[in-house]
């Protein structure tokens, strides 16, 4: 159904490959990513420990498989709830009644008057450390985006002819949905959902860095680019690793959601 | 000496010849029109000769102005002050920030090298002479479609540019609105040469001066105007003259017909708060074509929507005397791709139409045949078939549902000549043979003469 | 244009009000006491006990009912008393004004570098394209996958350990601004010059621009009188957009450097559980927003005087 | 048009820049740049006096030496008579206030007034009056007996102020002390730039000014070090010590001090109630690695709460290896057997407690990181929450809490018994020490030991308090803290104050 550019192509495939090794690492060496082995911290990548050891002489290959499958995992959580409370409110705020219209702008003007961050930094802060709370938080903010394309197509379509020729024809409004407003909408999301994602992921790096998010053991890319910091002198991989993990995700997302190239 | 000289001149885009090689020479005083259908390759001829053909194209031949061998690149120093070209949509053509008197101005200033006093002073004139004098602060946006085209050419000739090349000056302009361009145009461009590149056989005939023919790419024709508009030798030139709604043969002007169907009481209708036009009165019959002129923005379609109960009216009201019920009273529009959803096959949609009202089968075939629609078209999407094959498809769907009233929103204006006259007969026939009242909208008056049984006329 | 002002006016009384009963709910709703958490910050974080945690309870009066507390302080809002921070017991709106005054200062010269990189850069790429386009889209989309505490860590590895010739945190001296300043600018510069590139692509390609050329204009004069309109009109309507990704921006390059700012002071005030500064803070960042959107407004107003906002 | 909107942000930052530079007087070369974690909330002695008597800008009455002894500062010798319900302090002459005004036994009694009613040391000293005997000697008279007076004396919230700097709520407004630097200029929260004191009474300082920065970040703070922005850098990251000691221009600086690194465990949570729990959870403990690997100094290891130095208070033969059988052995002999997952359960219910801690002291996080792996050897789950310090009085007050890593400091009163009546001595224990630990034995002989004046008695006594904390474990003490502070090589002559009570800053000079 969706014709792939070269650039989309290519994000697919960086992306594929990530989730491949997210879920594979823990096939194919045994152990968890929380054992620590205090004897043999910041030790290279080597025969037994592919990917070296963290400071704390923990496997830094299921370490780093276990932060891209949170980081994945919030992504893809943040999106499909944001998409599916933006489109349907987007959808009836330009079909419904105009008090409801005017209602989610005023909700919509709310939540942009503070940066995203700010207010998750405030959500996160109410429960440190936990996942849950951070998804809440920045699905809060990412739903606005789908919100506000699927009611600027919708309400363009509301007055087209096509429409009203169904309308006329005598097809009921989830059928105009159907026919309608969603094959208008949805190559539209590909691209928000992309970018959404990327965004969900750089921002659950970003409270990472500022002490608020993930509280240990748990492994997060953002938590550990600050943790390896210090060691970038004698260990400079350790901070290498999860700095182009997450490049790469957050590029692989971006990629998937540039159908020209911008 | 020769103004514009071009020996056989072609186009390629990579291997491929878009244009025959083609050799012609205006002198001064001379007009030339260029005739044919859209698409084929009567711009890129201009944009060859003025010398901004798209990077991706390439084109061979030598172009020689006022007797002198140049290239493109060196063409570029003649434009504005020795030639100009007014390209197609006007209102595209003119700064979307800018107030049309500023950028007149600008050109003299720039171009023609006035000081800004005299340039302010002659842009003036030269508006107050197309009767926009009011109008001078005006942007774009809020110009009408013949004032910019007007405008537009002011500005090209601002540089006193002997030579004008006008690509598709009438393209999406009402009548009255074409002939006053046209005029102009020719005005314009009194001493110098005018190269005229239109389909519309109308405009050729007002321009007179030589003519050339072409069809898709190839040179079929060419002469004086008038001998091949009277005496088109070529079978395409033909085909072409008699799609003019001129020389269409006339309606039977049938007048038997049903019951009443509707009629409007003292009807005013209008848009938002502004009423467009008012105490109409008038009562359509079964199986009636009735015909509505008038210019843009006099409520042509907003009337038909009245009828049909989307739009409700100002004053008045509108009294349906019979009970078919709301889905057989339908409406074909004017932009057929815009009313058809791309999102699915042709089949799709018409299953669903099926599903819902129950319609029998067998019915399709037979009409799908009398519409000329070829079975394999069902399985392409409304994007991946021709504007006439998807109106055709929009008057199969609204048969099957029986209708009693069919308002056609001149919905053979974006088609070509030829097409038009072919669907716009069928859609008569059609309507009548199945009892359907017809009312059609067209804002070429010589269409409805040709096409209805009636015709009511709205003022602006 | 009074109707846009009038309409942004409501909007500020809104996001005042909004935000500020956000941040209150939420802050009461915090774990942990928020008595303990002022007495530890006033008294250091090892002395803290129940006796410094009762003290600070009756003196600031923490336990009065969450009403009457609202009440309070949305009286002390009208009169633009944001009350006094719990901890350093400083007015709050001083020591904000002194915050916003470096942050405006970061965001300024941030957004200022962030013009000078990406307007020649894209309008090049447009004119020109080829090789020039090709890399910068290719830098461009790296400098966009990577969040932007990391340019700045990289920024820091860079020029102030290896070469040694900023200074990595703190204020004082023109020489601390670089540093957050260019990491802010990079962050910024890598997605306007992309935009900008598109909207000169736009207008080089488009008929009205192709029809000056046509009229005689020459390629400058054609650039200087409709080129450069046509292209800020959708390049400020963006900027408007992206003062989101600033103040994020803000926020966080402001804890890599320590840099005094509004963000940094959030951050920390949170972490402190001081109400005040918080409900400050946050109220001035959406305050701020407000403002600077509607500078936007008024600079798209007058730009471009069809009244819509293009992008 | 664009040119005025340039214009108008250029202005903008002009307008803002030109407000915040302040031209200090310091430059390069005479100023001692420290950076150190602890913000100053405000300049009152009893809030943060800390940072001014580490700054020398406030005295206190006595000073502490090395080993932990009470030594003269602004009071030259003090005697306690009538069996310690009365020290009689003689004052220092010829010591002068920074407002030129010399400072008499009045004002020393009108600052220890101030002092007396504000939170802090002086907490729950039995202070009957304090009033000038003649012009160079003052009394202050106790209800009773209160041996460890002279350390509260020497506490920073006991620091002398001239009258004028006290507001009439007795808040310091202005820091008017004795010591041999003045205020210059001061930012609070987290910047203070003192002054050579000419008129100083001791030894008058090298170096022109020292300007203080707070750093929150702990590798902000090593990148300070790292780039020579900062002169003396403290409460570096344990991870970052050996990238700084190869590096030429400055030298790392390894102190022990009497802060231990211990995890306060509440005795009457329903798994951690048994003494067998406890004493497994402690061998569970691989201290060595935690020393090696994560602070970086192996021999700080330790399995008891006070260093060796505090003879009377340290037992002999301790064990501090980790014992993963021993701890199974005793889990088991509770009833816990593993069940699938690994963890340990007993009749449905699962091993798992949660562990507080706080992100002020970098190696808090680290240190509870590598702990909840080990206990995950024996079993038993811990969650780690890190947030604010305060979480951990709160969790003592209303028993939420289960267990807390904390970084005590028994020193910051020399002696260790006044701080280890705070911890154990009351009733449920101390907000920073034991917690519900029923040992009646143990509270009793601390209030002895207040009055007792035998050094034999007073060390058997203090032995068998130490060793009934070591065998019932009511905390669990992992490594002693060690604090690592960068010191440029520009300067010569720093030492650093195991009860981290002055920078010494006039002892340091410029290296020539």
């Amino acid at each position: 159904m969706l014709r792939l550019s070269f650039t989309q192509k290519s994000g697919l495939l960086i992306l594929a490959l990530l989730l491949a090794y997210a879920l594979g690492a823990p096939l194919l060496q045994s152990g968890d990513a929380t054992t620590q082995n205090l004897s043999q911290i910041l030790t290279a990548p080597n025969a037994d420990y592919w990917m070296g050891t963290d400071h704390f002489g923990r496997n830094m290959w299921l370490r780093l498989a276990e932060a891209l499958q949170l980081s994945l995992m919030m992504a893809a959580l943040c999106v499909l709830t944001s998409a599916l409370i933006g489109v349907t409110a987007g959808v009836l705020a330009a079909t419904r009644a105009p008090w409801f219209d005017r209602l989610m702008d005023g909700v919509v003007t709310m939540i942009l008057a503070l940066p995203g961050l700010v207010l998750v930094l405030i959500f996160a802060a109410i429960v440190p450390g936990s996942f849950w709370m951070l998804y809440v938080a920045i699905s809060l903010i990412q739903w606005i985006e789908y919100f506000r394309i699927s009611r600027a197509i919708t309400q363009r379509l509301t007055q087209s002819p096509a429409v009203q020729s169904s309308q006329l024809m005598g097809f009921g409004e989830w059928y105009i949905f159907r026919r309608h407003y969603w094959p208008a909408i949805a190559p539209q999301l590909f691209t928000i959902a992309a970018f959404g994602a990327a965004n969900a992921i750089l921002m659950m790096a970003s409270l990472g860095f500022v002490y608020v998010g993930i509280q240990p053991p748990l492994a997060e890319l953002g938590l550990m680019i600050v943790e390896h910091f210090s060691y970038y002198s004698d260990a400079p991989w350790l901070l290498a690793q999860p700095l182009i993990a997450l490049a790469l995700v957050v590029l692989a997302c971006q990629l998937m959601g540039r159908g020209k190239s911008l | 000496m020769s103004l514009i000289h071009i020996e056989n001149l072609s186009i390629y885009a990579g291997m491929i010849e878009l244009l025959a090689p083609i050799s012609l020479t205006v002198e001064k005083g001379e007009r030339l029109t260029i005739l044919g259908q859209t698409g084929s390759g009567k711009s890129l001829l201009a944009q060859a000769i003025m010398g901004n053909l798209p990077r991706s194209l390439h084109s061979q031949g030598q172009v020689s102005l006022f007797g002198r061998m140049v290239d493109n690149a060196e063409r570029q120093a003649f434009w504005g002050t020795q030639i100009s070209m007014l390209p197609q949509e006007p209102w595209n053509s003119l700064d979307p920030l800018m107030g049309a008197k500023q950028q007149l101005e600008q050109t003299y200033r720039m171009v023609a090298g006035e000081s800004p006093a005299e340039a302010r002073q002659q842009a003036a004139y030269t508006l107050a002479l197309q009767g926009l004098q009011d109008s001078g602060h005006k942007r774009v946006d809020q110009l009408s479609g013949g004032m910019a085209q007007r405008v537009a050419i002011a500005c090209a000739m601002a540089g006193g540019a002997q030579v004008l090349l006008a690509d598709e000056p009438t393209k999406g302009l009402d009548v009255s609105r074409r002939d006053q361009v046209v005029q102009q145009l020719l005005s314009q461009s009194e001493q110098g040469a005018l190269i005229t590149i239109t389909h519309d056989v109308a405009v050729a005939r007002q321009i007179g001066g030589r003519m050339m023919v072409i069809k898709s790419g190839e040179l079929v024709e060419q002469g004086q105007a008038n001998d091949i508009l009277t005496a088109p030798k070529h079978p395409f030139t033909q085909a072409l003259i008699e799609a003019d709604p001129k020389n269409w043969n006339e309606a039977e002007g049938d007048t038997r017909h049903g019951e009443a169907l509707i009629s409007a009481q003292d009807l005013t209708i209008g848009r938002g708060d502004t009423a467009l036009s008012k105490h109409l009165n008038f009562t359509l019959h079964q199986g009636e074509v009735v015909g509505v002129v008038g210019d843009s923005g006099c409520g042509k379609s907003t009337l038909g929507d009245t009828l049909l109960g989307v739009h409700n009216a100002m004053g008045g009201q509108v009294k349906r005397h019979s009970k078919a019920p709301r889905h057989q009273w339908q409406k074909l529009y004017q932009d057929p791709t815009a009313a058809v959803s791309p999102a699915v096959s042709l089949r799709t949609l018409l299953n669903d139409m099926v599903a819902l009202h129950k319609i029998d089968r067998s019915r399709i075939a037979p009409l799908m045949q009398q519409l000329g629609l070829a079975e394999d078209l069902l399985e392409r999407n409304s994007e991946g078939v021709s504007g006439g094959e998807l109106q055709r498809f929009c008057m199969l769907r609204a048969l099957l549902l029986n209708p009693v009233f069919l308002f056609a929103d001149e919905p053979t204006s974006r088609l070509d000549p030829i097409t038009q006259r072919e669907v716009s007969q069928l859609l008569v026939d059609v309507a009548k043979q199945n009892g359907c009242a017809v009312m059609l909208v067209s804002h070429d008056p010589d269409l409805i003469e040709k096409r209805c049984d009636r015709v009511i006329r709205l003022s602006a | 244009m009074r109707q846009l002002l009038l309409k942004r006016l409501l909007q500020l009384i809104a996001v005042s009000w909004g935000v500020g009963t956000l941040t209150f709910i939420l802050m009461r709703s915090l774990p942990g006491d928020m008595a303990y958490r002022i007495a530890a910050s006033r008294y250091g974080m090892d002395a803290v006990d129940n006796r410094a945690a009762e003290l600070v309870r009756q003196e600031l009066g923490l336990d009065q009912g969450a009403l009457a507390a609202y009440w309070q302080w949305f009286t002390d809002l009208l009169s633009w008393n944001l009350g006094n921070s719990l901890v350093s017991g400083t007015p709050v709106s001083e020591s904000l004004w002194h915050m916003l005054g470096h942050s405006l200062l970061l965001a300024g010269a941030g957004m200022l570098i962030a013009l000078l990189i990406a307007i020649p850069l894209g309008l090049a790429s447009a004119y020109w394209g080829g090789w020039l386009d090709r890399t910068l889209l290719t830098v461009s989309t790296a400098m966009r996958a990577v969040p932007v505490f990391v340019i700045g860590l990289l920024a820091v590895i860079l020029f102030a350990l290896e070469w040694n010739l900023l200074p990595v945190a703190g204020f004082g001296t023109p020489a601390h601004l670089v540093l957050p300043a260019l990491t802010l600018a990079l962050s910024l510069a890598a997605i306007s010059n992309r935009v900008i590139h598109t909207e000169a692509q736009r207008v080089f390609g488009s008929s009205f621009y192709e029809f000056a050329r046509l009229k005689g204009l020459s390629p400058w004069q054609a650039f200087q009188h409709h080129g450069i309109r046509n292209i800020a009109v959708p390049v400020v309507a963006f900027l408007g957009i992206q003062l989101i990704t600033v103040i994020e921006g803000v926020v966080m390059i402001e804890s890599l450097f320590s840099w005094p700012g509004i963000g940094h002071g959030l951050a920390h005030a949170i972490f402190a559980r001081d109400i005040p500064v918080i409900q400050g803070a946050a109220l001035m960042m959406g305050m701020m927003f407000v403002v600077l959107n509607t500078l936007v407004d008024i600079a798209c107003h007058y730009l471009d005087p069809r009244g819509g906002r293009i992008a | 048009m664009k040119l005025i909107k340039a214009t108008a942000l250029g202005a903008l930052t002009v307008l803002a820049c030109s407000s915040t530079l302040s031209s200090a007087a310091p430059t390069e070369q005479n100023t001692v740049k420290i950076n150190a974690p602890f913000e100053f909330s405000s300049i009152d002695p009893s809030r943060s006096g800390y940072v001014f008597t580490r700054l020398q800008v406030i005295e206190t009455l006595l000073n502490v030496d090395t080993q932990g002894n009470l030594i003269p500062g602004l009071a030259t010798d003090w005697q306690i008579l009538e069996q310690g319900t009365r020290w009689r302090l003689s004052l220092r002459d010829g010591v002068v206030f920074h407002n030129d005004k010399p400072m008499t036994p009045a004002n020393v009694v009108a600052a220890l007034k101030i002092a007396l009613q504000k939170p802090g040391a002086w907490q729950g000293v039995p202070v009957k009056d304090i009033h000038v005997i003649n012009d160079h000697q003052i009394d202050i008279e106790l209800n009773t007996a209160y041996q460890p007076l002279g350390a509260v004396l020497a506490n920073y919230a006991s620091a002398i102020l001239a009258p004028e700097a006290y507001a009439e709520d007795g808040l310091a407004q202005q820091l008017i002390g004795t010591g041999p630097f003045s205020v210059y200029e001061l930012a609070v929260p987290h910047r203070a730039v003192v002054e050579k004191f000419d008129q100083y009474w001791g030894q008058k300082a090298h170096v022109e000014y020292a300007r203080y920065l707070t750093g929150h970040r702990a590798e902000a703070r090593v990148l300070q070090a790292r780039s020579g922005q900062a002169d003396i850098v403290f409460g570096l990251d344990p991870a970052a010590v050996p990238t700084l000691k190869r590096l030429p221009n400055l030298e790392v600086v390894r102190s022990d001090l009497p802060r231990t690194l211990v995890v306060k465990v509440n005795a009457s949570q329903a798994f951690l109630d048994s003494v067998e729990a406890r004493q497994a959870l402690s061998y569970a403990l691989n201290r060595q690695g935690i020393a090696m690997a994560v602070l970086r100094s192996p021999e700080a290891a330790s399995a008891q709460i006070l260093p060796p130095y505090m003879s009377d208070w340290y037992v002999a033969d301790s064990d501090s290896s980790q014992n993963l059988a021993k701890a199974n052995k005793l889990m088991a002999s509770l009833g816990w057997q593993k069940n699938s997952e690994g963890w340990l359960e007993q009749d449905g219910q699962r091993f798992e407690i949660e562990m507080i801690t706080y992100a002020d002291r970098p190696e808090l996080t680290t240190v509870a990181t590598a702990i909840q792996d080990q206990w995950k050897q024996i079993g038993v789950k811990l969650n780690v929450n890190i947030t604010n310090s305060s979480a951990i009085p709160a969790g003592h007050a209303d028993d939420s809490l289960d267990t807390a890593l904390i970084a005590r400091n028994y020193g910051v009163i020399a002696d260790p018994l006044g701080t280890l009546i705070k911890d154990i001595g009351q009733e449920k224990g101390g907000d920073w020490g034991t917690m519900n630990w029923s040992n009646s034995y143990v509270k009793t002989t601390l209030t002895e030991l207040l009055s007792e004046t035998d050094p034999s008695v007073y060390r058997q006594k203090a032995q068998r308090i130490a060793q009934a904390i070591y065998d019932e474990k009511p905390l669990i003490p992992v490594a002693y803290y060690v604090q690592q502070t960068a010191v440029s090589k520009r300067l010569q002559g720093f030492r650093f104050d195991p009860y981290e009570r002055s920078f010494f800053l006039n002892e340091l000079t410029w290296v020539k």
